[in-house]
Protein backbone atom coordinates (compact mmCIF):
# COMPACT_ATOMS: atom_id res chain seq x y z
CA UNK A 1 0.00 0.00 0.00
CA UNK A 2 1.14 3.36 -0.80
CA UNK A 3 2.81 5.73 1.50
CA UNK A 4 2.63 8.66 -0.26
CA UNK A 5 1.11 9.73 -3.23
CA UNK A 6 2.93 12.40 -5.74
CA UNK A 7 1.27 15.45 -7.17
CA UNK A 8 2.05 18.29 -9.47
CA UNK A 9 2.09 21.44 -7.95
CA UNK A 10 1.49 24.63 -10.24
CA UNK A 11 1.67 28.19 -8.97
CA UNK A 12 0.50 31.13 -10.99
CA UNK A 13 1.11 35.20 -10.53
CA UNK A 14 2.03 36.71 -6.98
CA UNK A 15 1.76 32.94 -5.80
CA UNK A 16 4.43 31.94 -8.23
CA UNK A 17 6.47 34.86 -6.90
CA UNK A 18 6.25 34.19 -3.37
CA UNK A 19 6.82 30.75 -3.31
CA UNK A 20 10.09 31.16 -6.05
CA UNK A 21 8.02 28.11 -8.44
CA UNK A 22 6.38 28.00 -10.84
CA UNK A 23 5.87 24.08 -10.60
CA UNK A 24 7.15 21.79 -8.52
CA UNK A 25 6.59 17.70 -7.53
CA UNK A 26 5.19 17.45 -4.27
CA UNK A 27 4.77 14.26 -2.41
CA UNK A 28 2.13 13.72 0.21
CA UNK A 29 -0.15 11.57 2.79
CA UNK A 30 -2.77 9.39 1.10
CA UNK A 31 -5.82 11.49 1.40
CA UNK A 32 -4.28 14.90 1.30
CA UNK A 33 -6.92 17.43 1.03
CA UNK A 34 -5.75 20.41 -1.11
CA UNK A 35 -5.86 22.15 2.59
CA UNK A 36 -3.10 19.70 3.70
CA UNK A 37 -1.11 20.21 0.46
CA UNK A 38 -0.89 24.26 0.85
CA UNK A 39 -0.29 23.78 4.71
CA UNK A 40 2.85 21.27 3.31
CA UNK A 41 3.91 24.25 0.92
CA UNK A 42 3.52 26.67 3.22
CA UNK A 43 5.84 25.31 5.48
CA UNK A 44 8.28 24.80 2.07
CA UNK A 45 7.80 28.26 0.76
CA UNK A 46 7.11 30.60 4.21
CA UNK A 47 6.58 33.83 2.20
CA UNK A 48 3.07 32.19 0.36
CA UNK A 49 0.18 34.01 0.84
CA UNK A 50 -1.52 33.22 4.82
CA UNK A 51 -4.65 34.07 4.19
CA UNK A 52 -6.67 31.71 2.61
CA UNK A 53 -9.21 33.49 1.23
CA UNK A 54 -6.66 34.93 -0.95
CA UNK A 55 -6.41 31.63 -2.94
CA UNK A 56 -7.74 29.17 -4.74
CA UNK A 57 -7.35 25.90 -5.12
CA UNK A 58 -7.22 23.71 -8.46
CA UNK A 59 -7.19 20.09 -9.22
CA UNK A 60 -6.80 19.06 -12.68
CA UNK A 61 -7.67 22.14 -13.99
CA UNK A 62 -11.01 22.42 -11.93
CA UNK A 63 -11.39 25.18 -9.13
CA UNK A 64 -11.71 23.09 -6.07
CA UNK A 65 -12.97 23.15 -2.47
CA UNK A 66 -9.93 23.32 0.49
CA UNK A 67 -11.38 19.90 1.72
CA UNK A 68 -11.06 18.20 -1.81
CA UNK A 69 -8.77 14.99 -1.77
CA UNK A 70 -5.88 15.12 -4.19
CA UNK A 71 -4.68 11.58 -6.33
CA UNK A 72 -1.78 10.54 -7.17
CA UNK A 73 -1.02 12.34 -10.63
CA UNK A 74 -2.72 15.22 -10.11
CA UNK A 75 -2.25 18.66 -11.06
CA UNK A 76 -2.70 20.58 -8.49
CA UNK A 77 -2.52 24.55 -8.75
CA UNK A 78 -2.99 27.73 -6.67
CA UNK A 79 -4.12 30.74 -7.84
CA UNK A 80 -4.93 33.75 -6.73
CA UNK A 81 -8.22 36.10 -7.83
CA UNK A 82 -8.37 36.98 -11.36
CA UNK A 83 -8.04 40.71 -12.12
CA UNK A 84 -11.51 41.14 -12.92
CA UNK A 85 -11.50 44.78 -13.89
CA UNK A 86 -14.38 47.19 -15.17
CA UNK B 1 -15.76 28.47 -32.23
CA UNK B 2 -12.12 29.81 -31.49
CA UNK B 3 -11.36 30.56 -28.03
CA UNK B 4 -7.02 31.43 -27.42
CA UNK B 5 -4.47 31.79 -25.17
CA UNK B 6 -1.73 33.80 -27.35
CA UNK B 7 1.73 35.26 -26.48
CA UNK B 8 1.62 37.21 -29.84
CA UNK B 9 -1.16 40.08 -30.89
CA UNK B 10 -4.49 39.49 -31.22
CA UNK B 11 -5.95 39.93 -35.00
CA UNK B 12 -10.17 40.77 -33.96
CA UNK B 13 -10.48 40.37 -37.76
CA UNK B 14 -9.14 36.83 -37.22
CA UNK B 15 -11.99 36.05 -34.44
CA UNK B 16 -14.56 37.87 -36.26
CA UNK B 17 -13.99 35.56 -39.24
CA UNK B 18 -14.56 33.05 -37.64
CA UNK B 19 -17.94 34.22 -35.71
CA UNK B 20 -19.34 35.30 -39.49
CA UNK B 21 -21.76 33.09 -41.21
CA UNK B 22 -24.68 33.86 -44.08
CA UNK B 23 -27.27 33.91 -40.99
CA UNK B 24 -25.38 36.59 -38.89
CA UNK B 25 -26.62 40.41 -39.12
CA UNK B 26 -24.28 41.77 -36.58
CA UNK B 27 -21.00 41.42 -35.26
CA UNK B 28 -20.21 42.90 -31.21
CA UNK B 29 -16.49 42.84 -30.82
CA UNK B 30 -15.22 44.45 -27.84
CA UNK B 31 -11.02 44.89 -27.57
CA UNK B 32 -9.57 45.46 -24.39
CA UNK B 33 -6.47 47.89 -24.65
CA UNK B 34 -3.85 48.79 -22.50
CA UNK B 35 -4.66 52.17 -20.66
CA UNK B 36 -1.89 54.71 -19.48
CA UNK B 37 -3.66 55.01 -16.23
CA UNK B 38 -4.76 53.01 -13.56
CA UNK B 39 -5.47 53.91 -9.79
CA UNK B 40 -4.85 57.33 -10.15
CA UNK B 41 -1.23 56.18 -11.85
CA UNK B 42 0.14 56.66 -15.01
CA UNK B 43 1.17 52.70 -15.98
CA UNK B 44 4.23 51.92 -18.06
CA UNK B 45 3.61 48.80 -19.31
CA UNK B 46 1.62 45.56 -18.26
CA UNK B 47 2.44 41.64 -17.66
CA UNK B 48 -0.09 39.27 -18.61
CA UNK B 49 0.09 35.48 -16.92
CA UNK B 50 -2.55 32.59 -17.52
CA UNK B 51 -2.89 29.67 -16.61
CA UNK B 52 -3.23 28.49 -20.19
CA UNK B 53 -4.46 24.37 -19.65
CA UNK B 54 -7.80 25.70 -17.48
CA UNK B 55 -7.93 29.30 -19.17
CA UNK B 56 -8.63 27.67 -22.43
CA UNK B 57 -11.16 25.20 -21.06
CA UNK B 58 -13.26 28.22 -18.98
CA UNK B 59 -13.20 30.32 -22.30
CA UNK B 60 -14.93 27.65 -23.82
CA UNK B 61 -17.19 27.07 -21.03
CA UNK B 62 -18.38 30.54 -21.44
CA UNK B 63 -18.83 30.58 -24.93
CA UNK B 64 -21.29 27.05 -24.48
CA UNK B 65 -23.13 28.96 -22.03
CA UNK B 66 -23.20 31.53 -24.13
CA UNK B 67 -24.74 29.52 -26.59
CA UNK B 68 -26.96 28.47 -24.22
CA UNK B 69 -28.26 31.77 -23.69
CA UNK B 70 -28.33 32.90 -26.69
CA UNK B 71 -28.82 30.14 -29.36
CA UNK B 72 -27.79 32.02 -32.65
CA UNK B 73 -25.03 33.17 -31.34
CA UNK B 74 -21.13 32.43 -32.31
CA UNK B 75 -18.59 33.05 -30.26
CA UNK B 76 -14.72 33.55 -30.59
CA UNK B 77 -12.08 34.74 -27.86
CA UNK B 78 -8.67 35.51 -27.41
CA UNK B 79 -6.36 36.49 -24.39
CA UNK B 80 -2.82 37.82 -24.85
CA UNK B 81 -0.08 37.02 -22.53
CA UNK B 82 2.96 38.71 -21.98
CA UNK B 83 4.66 41.99 -22.00
CA UNK B 84 2.00 44.38 -23.19
CA UNK B 85 2.63 47.79 -24.12
CA UNK B 86 0.14 50.87 -23.88
CA UNK B 87 -2.21 51.05 -26.51
CA UNK B 88 -1.91 46.81 -27.43
CA UNK B 89 -4.87 44.87 -27.00
CA UNK B 90 -5.06 42.17 -24.05
CA UNK B 91 -8.41 40.29 -24.76
CA UNK B 92 -10.77 40.38 -27.65
CA UNK B 93 -14.00 39.05 -27.67
CA UNK B 94 -16.16 38.60 -30.79
CA UNK B 95 -19.99 37.42 -30.99
CA UNK B 96 -22.10 37.21 -34.02
CA UNK B 97 -26.43 37.19 -33.67
CA UNK B 98 -28.79 37.53 -36.41
CA UNK B 99 -29.47 41.00 -34.35
CA UNK B 100 -27.94 43.60 -32.79
CA UNK B 101 -29.35 43.58 -29.54
CA UNK B 102 -28.40 40.32 -28.50
CA UNK B 103 -25.18 40.45 -30.04
CA UNK B 104 -23.85 43.28 -28.01
CA UNK B 105 -26.01 41.83 -24.78
CA UNK B 106 -24.59 38.16 -25.45
CA UNK B 107 -20.42 39.91 -26.55
CA UNK B 108 -20.97 42.11 -22.94
CA UNK B 109 -22.42 38.86 -21.00
CA UNK B 110 -18.70 36.82 -22.27
CA UNK B 111 -16.58 39.71 -21.77
CA UNK B 112 -18.05 40.34 -17.96
CA UNK B 113 -18.07 36.43 -17.52
CA UNK B 114 -14.34 36.47 -18.41
CA UNK B 115 -12.75 38.73 -16.81
CA UNK B 116 -14.08 37.28 -13.21
CA UNK B 117 -13.52 33.59 -13.75
CA UNK B 118 -10.57 32.86 -16.30
CA UNK B 119 -7.56 32.36 -14.70
CA UNK B 120 -5.34 35.05 -15.98
CA UNK B 121 -3.38 37.22 -13.72
CA UNK B 122 -2.76 40.92 -14.66
CA UNK B 123 0.53 43.09 -13.23
CA UNK B 124 0.81 46.45 -13.30
CA UNK B 125 3.99 48.22 -13.86
CA UNK B 126 2.67 51.90 -12.80
CA UNK B 127 4.83 54.86 -11.66
CA UNK B 128 4.23 54.23 -8.00
CA UNK B 129 5.59 50.40 -8.41
CA UNK B 130 4.25 46.83 -9.42
CA UNK B 131 1.43 45.42 -8.62
CA UNK B 132 -0.46 42.40 -9.28
CA UNK B 133 -4.27 43.51 -9.91
CA UNK B 134 -6.78 41.16 -7.95
CA UNK B 135 -10.31 42.02 -8.34
CA UNK B 136 -10.58 45.20 -6.82
CA UNK B 137 -7.13 45.07 -5.05
CA UNK B 138 -3.84 46.11 -6.12
CA UNK B 139 -1.15 43.71 -3.99
CA UNK B 140 2.73 44.98 -4.26
CA UNK B 141 4.51 42.26 -6.83
CA UNK B 142 7.87 40.85 -5.45
CA UNK B 143 9.02 38.56 -7.95
CA UNK C 1 -13.67 61.41 -34.97
CA UNK C 2 -14.32 60.01 -38.12
CA UNK C 3 -17.80 59.93 -40.32
CA UNK C 4 -17.76 57.98 -43.66
CA UNK C 5 -20.70 57.27 -45.93
CA UNK C 6 -18.61 54.89 -48.74
CA UNK C 7 -19.32 52.95 -51.62
CA UNK C 8 -16.18 50.52 -50.76
CA UNK C 9 -15.87 48.00 -48.34
CA UNK C 10 -15.54 49.18 -44.83
CA UNK C 11 -12.65 48.44 -42.52
CA UNK C 12 -13.73 48.04 -39.11
CA UNK C 13 -9.47 48.39 -38.10
CA UNK C 14 -8.99 51.52 -39.55
CA UNK C 15 -12.02 52.89 -37.53
CA UNK C 16 -11.08 51.27 -34.23
CA UNK C 17 -7.33 52.48 -34.91
CA UNK C 18 -9.15 56.68 -35.02
CA UNK C 19 -10.95 55.26 -32.08
CA UNK C 20 -7.54 54.14 -29.89
CA UNK C 21 -5.24 56.73 -27.68
CA UNK C 22 -3.56 55.73 -24.59
CA UNK C 23 -6.69 56.77 -22.46
CA UNK C 24 -8.82 54.07 -23.57
CA UNK C 25 -8.79 51.01 -22.17
CA UNK C 26 -11.92 49.51 -24.27
CA UNK C 27 -13.23 49.33 -27.27
CA UNK C 28 -16.43 48.62 -28.88
CA UNK C 29 -17.24 47.54 -32.29
CA UNK C 30 -20.39 46.89 -34.11
CA UNK C 31 -20.42 45.74 -37.59
CA UNK C 32 -23.67 45.20 -38.92
CA UNK C 33 -23.52 42.18 -42.02
CA UNK C 34 -25.53 41.40 -44.72
CA UNK C 35 -27.99 38.54 -43.61
CA UNK C 36 -29.19 35.34 -45.94
CA UNK C 37 -32.76 35.96 -44.94
CA UNK C 38 -35.67 38.92 -43.88
CA UNK C 39 -38.99 38.55 -43.00
CA UNK C 40 -38.47 35.12 -43.29
CA UNK C 41 -37.57 34.88 -46.64
CA UNK C 42 -34.00 34.39 -48.42
CA UNK C 43 -32.47 37.29 -49.74
CA UNK C 44 -29.78 37.40 -52.54
CA UNK C 45 -28.44 40.97 -51.77
CA UNK C 46 -29.18 44.30 -50.76
CA UNK C 47 -28.63 47.68 -52.28
CA UNK C 48 -27.84 50.80 -49.71
CA UNK C 49 -28.48 54.28 -50.79
CA UNK C 50 -27.84 57.51 -48.45
CA UNK C 51 -28.55 60.92 -48.91
CA UNK C 52 -24.61 61.66 -48.20
CA UNK C 53 -24.88 65.34 -47.50
CA UNK C 54 -27.18 64.75 -44.64
CA UNK C 55 -26.03 61.56 -43.72
CA UNK C 56 -22.40 62.49 -42.58
CA UNK C 57 -23.63 65.59 -40.97
CA UNK C 58 -26.23 63.36 -38.80
CA UNK C 59 -23.21 60.95 -38.40
CA UNK C 60 -21.50 63.82 -36.63
CA UNK C 61 -24.02 65.00 -34.65
CA UNK C 62 -24.62 61.22 -32.86
CA UNK C 63 -20.75 61.36 -32.64
CA UNK C 64 -21.21 64.76 -30.26
CA UNK C 65 -24.18 63.37 -28.61
CA UNK C 66 -22.34 60.59 -27.75
CA UNK C 67 -19.10 62.72 -26.14
CA UNK C 68 -21.72 64.92 -24.25
CA UNK C 69 -23.28 61.67 -22.68
CA UNK C 70 -19.97 59.86 -22.02
CA UNK C 71 -17.20 62.95 -22.00
CA UNK C 72 -13.84 60.34 -22.63
CA UNK C 73 -15.39 58.80 -25.68
CA UNK C 74 -14.38 58.53 -29.08
CA UNK C 75 -16.40 57.51 -31.98
CA UNK C 76 -16.29 56.61 -35.44
CA UNK C 77 -18.96 55.13 -37.82
CA UNK C 78 -19.12 54.47 -41.33
CA UNK C 79 -21.86 53.18 -43.86
CA UNK C 80 -21.47 51.80 -47.10
CA UNK C 81 -23.56 52.42 -49.78
CA UNK C 82 -24.68 50.56 -53.29
CA UNK C 83 -24.73 46.80 -53.54
CA UNK C 84 -23.67 44.59 -50.87
CA UNK C 85 -23.51 40.63 -50.87
CA UNK C 86 -24.67 38.54 -48.21
CA UNK C 87 -21.74 38.57 -45.53
CA UNK C 88 -20.54 41.88 -46.40
CA UNK C 89 -20.37 44.48 -43.91
CA UNK C 90 -23.01 47.51 -44.60
CA UNK C 91 -22.39 49.31 -41.03
CA UNK C 92 -19.79 49.80 -38.66
CA UNK C 93 -19.23 51.94 -35.24
CA UNK C 94 -16.67 51.65 -33.15
CA UNK C 95 -16.38 53.77 -29.93
CA UNK C 96 -13.60 53.65 -27.42
CA UNK C 97 -13.86 54.91 -23.71
CA UNK C 98 -11.42 54.13 -20.53
CA UNK C 99 -13.64 50.85 -19.16
CA UNK C 100 -15.73 48.42 -21.03
CA UNK C 101 -19.17 49.20 -19.84
CA UNK C 102 -19.57 52.73 -21.12
CA UNK C 103 -17.72 51.85 -24.10
CA UNK C 104 -20.72 49.19 -24.77
CA UNK C 105 -23.58 51.72 -23.79
CA UNK C 106 -22.23 54.14 -26.00
CA UNK C 107 -21.27 52.04 -29.16
CA UNK C 108 -24.84 50.65 -29.01
CA UNK C 109 -26.57 53.79 -28.57
CA UNK C 110 -24.73 55.54 -31.53
CA UNK C 111 -25.91 52.11 -33.64
CA UNK C 112 -29.50 52.55 -32.27
CA UNK C 113 -29.28 56.14 -33.27
CA UNK C 114 -27.80 56.18 -35.96
CA UNK C 115 -30.53 53.05 -37.69
CA UNK C 116 -33.25 55.54 -36.71
CA UNK C 117 -32.13 59.01 -38.00
CA UNK C 118 -29.43 58.57 -40.60
CA UNK C 119 -30.54 59.09 -44.27
CA UNK C 120 -29.91 55.87 -45.58
CA UNK C 121 -32.13 53.01 -46.97
CA UNK C 122 -31.87 49.63 -47.50
CA UNK C 123 -33.08 47.64 -51.00
CA UNK C 124 -33.71 44.06 -50.18
CA UNK C 125 -33.63 41.94 -53.15
CA UNK C 126 -35.49 38.32 -51.60
CA UNK C 127 -37.30 35.37 -52.88
CA UNK C 128 -41.01 37.05 -52.70
CA UNK C 129 -39.36 40.32 -54.78
CA UNK C 130 -37.33 43.83 -54.31
CA UNK C 131 -38.33 45.81 -51.00
CA UNK C 132 -37.64 49.10 -49.84
CA UNK C 133 -36.94 48.19 -45.79
CA UNK C 134 -38.84 51.14 -43.93
CA UNK C 135 -38.94 50.96 -40.55
CA UNK C 136 -41.40 47.83 -39.65
CA UNK C 137 -42.63 48.30 -43.34
CA UNK C 138 -41.36 46.52 -46.26
CA UNK C 139 -42.75 48.27 -49.60
CA UNK C 140 -42.26 46.60 -53.10
CA UNK C 141 -39.69 48.57 -55.24
CA UNK C 142 -40.36 49.93 -58.85
CA UNK C 143 -37.24 51.00 -59.85
CA UNK D 1 -40.25 91.82 -56.97
CA UNK D 2 -39.46 87.89 -57.87
CA UNK D 3 -42.39 85.91 -58.86
CA UNK D 4 -41.00 82.96 -58.60
CA UNK D 5 -38.02 81.13 -56.79
CA UNK D 6 -35.83 78.60 -57.45
CA UNK D 7 -35.33 75.34 -55.60
CA UNK D 8 -33.31 72.26 -56.73
CA UNK D 9 -35.12 68.92 -55.24
CA UNK D 10 -34.14 65.31 -54.45
CA UNK D 11 -35.73 62.40 -54.14
CA UNK D 12 -34.40 59.30 -52.49
CA UNK D 13 -34.44 55.70 -52.54
CA UNK D 14 -38.53 54.51 -53.14
CA UNK D 15 -39.56 58.14 -53.86
CA UNK D 16 -36.83 58.62 -55.66
CA UNK D 17 -38.20 55.11 -58.03
CA UNK D 18 -41.65 57.19 -57.88
CA UNK D 19 -40.43 59.91 -59.18
CA UNK D 20 -38.08 58.55 -61.87
CA UNK D 21 -35.86 61.50 -60.92
CA UNK D 22 -32.94 62.19 -58.86
CA UNK D 23 -32.74 65.84 -59.02
CA UNK D 24 -34.32 68.33 -60.27
CA UNK D 25 -34.95 71.89 -60.65
CA UNK D 26 -38.53 73.27 -59.86
CA UNK D 27 -39.42 77.26 -59.31
CA UNK D 28 -42.19 77.79 -57.12
CA UNK D 29 -43.92 81.17 -56.28
CA UNK D 30 -42.65 82.89 -53.10
CA UNK D 31 -43.84 81.68 -49.61
CA UNK D 32 -44.05 78.36 -50.97
CA UNK D 33 -44.36 75.51 -48.15
CA UNK D 34 -42.40 72.19 -47.94
CA UNK D 35 -46.32 71.05 -48.39
CA UNK D 36 -46.63 73.21 -51.14
CA UNK D 37 -43.63 72.26 -53.19
CA UNK D 38 -44.47 67.96 -52.53
CA UNK D 39 -47.85 69.56 -53.89
CA UNK D 40 -46.17 70.70 -56.95
CA UNK D 41 -43.80 67.75 -57.30
CA UNK D 42 -46.95 65.27 -57.32
CA UNK D 43 -49.22 66.52 -60.14
CA UNK D 44 -46.07 66.48 -62.31
CA UNK D 45 -45.37 62.92 -61.17
CA UNK D 46 -48.39 61.21 -60.05
CA UNK D 47 -46.99 57.73 -59.06
CA UNK D 48 -45.11 59.81 -56.35
CA UNK D 49 -46.05 58.94 -53.08
CA UNK D 50 -49.69 60.38 -51.51
CA UNK D 51 -49.67 59.40 -48.07
CA UNK D 52 -48.23 62.43 -46.24
CA UNK D 53 -46.73 60.41 -43.28
CA UNK D 54 -44.56 57.98 -45.25
CA UNK D 55 -42.54 61.16 -46.36
CA UNK D 56 -40.27 63.66 -44.78
CA UNK D 57 -39.36 66.72 -46.12
CA UNK D 58 -35.71 68.12 -45.70
CA UNK D 59 -34.36 71.51 -46.21
CA UNK D 60 -30.74 72.37 -46.89
CA UNK D 61 -30.17 68.63 -45.20
CA UNK D 62 -32.04 69.30 -42.20
CA UNK D 63 -35.76 67.40 -41.62
CA UNK D 64 -38.59 70.36 -41.66
CA UNK D 65 -41.82 70.48 -40.88
CA UNK D 66 -44.47 70.55 -44.34
CA UNK D 67 -45.25 73.89 -43.27
CA UNK D 68 -41.56 75.37 -43.33
CA UNK D 69 -41.30 78.29 -46.29
CA UNK D 70 -38.57 76.88 -48.73
CA UNK D 71 -36.40 80.05 -49.90
CA UNK D 72 -34.35 80.73 -53.65
CA UNK D 73 -31.25 78.47 -53.94
CA UNK D 74 -32.52 75.79 -51.50
CA UNK D 75 -31.91 72.04 -51.60
CA UNK D 76 -34.86 70.28 -50.87
CA UNK D 77 -35.18 66.80 -50.16
CA UNK D 78 -38.55 64.27 -50.06
CA UNK D 79 -37.44 60.60 -47.63
CA UNK D 80 -38.86 58.21 -46.98
CA UNK D 81 -38.70 56.64 -43.15
CA UNK D 82 -34.75 55.44 -42.90
CA UNK D 83 -34.67 51.40 -42.26
CA UNK D 84 -34.28 51.29 -38.79
CA UNK D 85 -33.79 47.41 -38.17
CA UNK D 86 -32.74 45.31 -35.13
Amino acid sequence: MAVAIAVRVRFFARLREQSGTEIEALQVPPGATLEDVYDVLRRKHPALEAERKAVRGAINQELSDWSAVVADGDEVAFIPPVSGGH
Amino acid sequence: MRYDVTTGPIDAHELEAVVTHPGAGAICTFSGIVRDNSRGQSVTHLDYEAYAEMAVPQMRKIGDEIKQRWPAARVAMAHRTGKLEIGEVSVVVSVSCPHRHEAFEACRWGIDRLKESVPIWKKEHAADGTYWIEGDEAKPATG
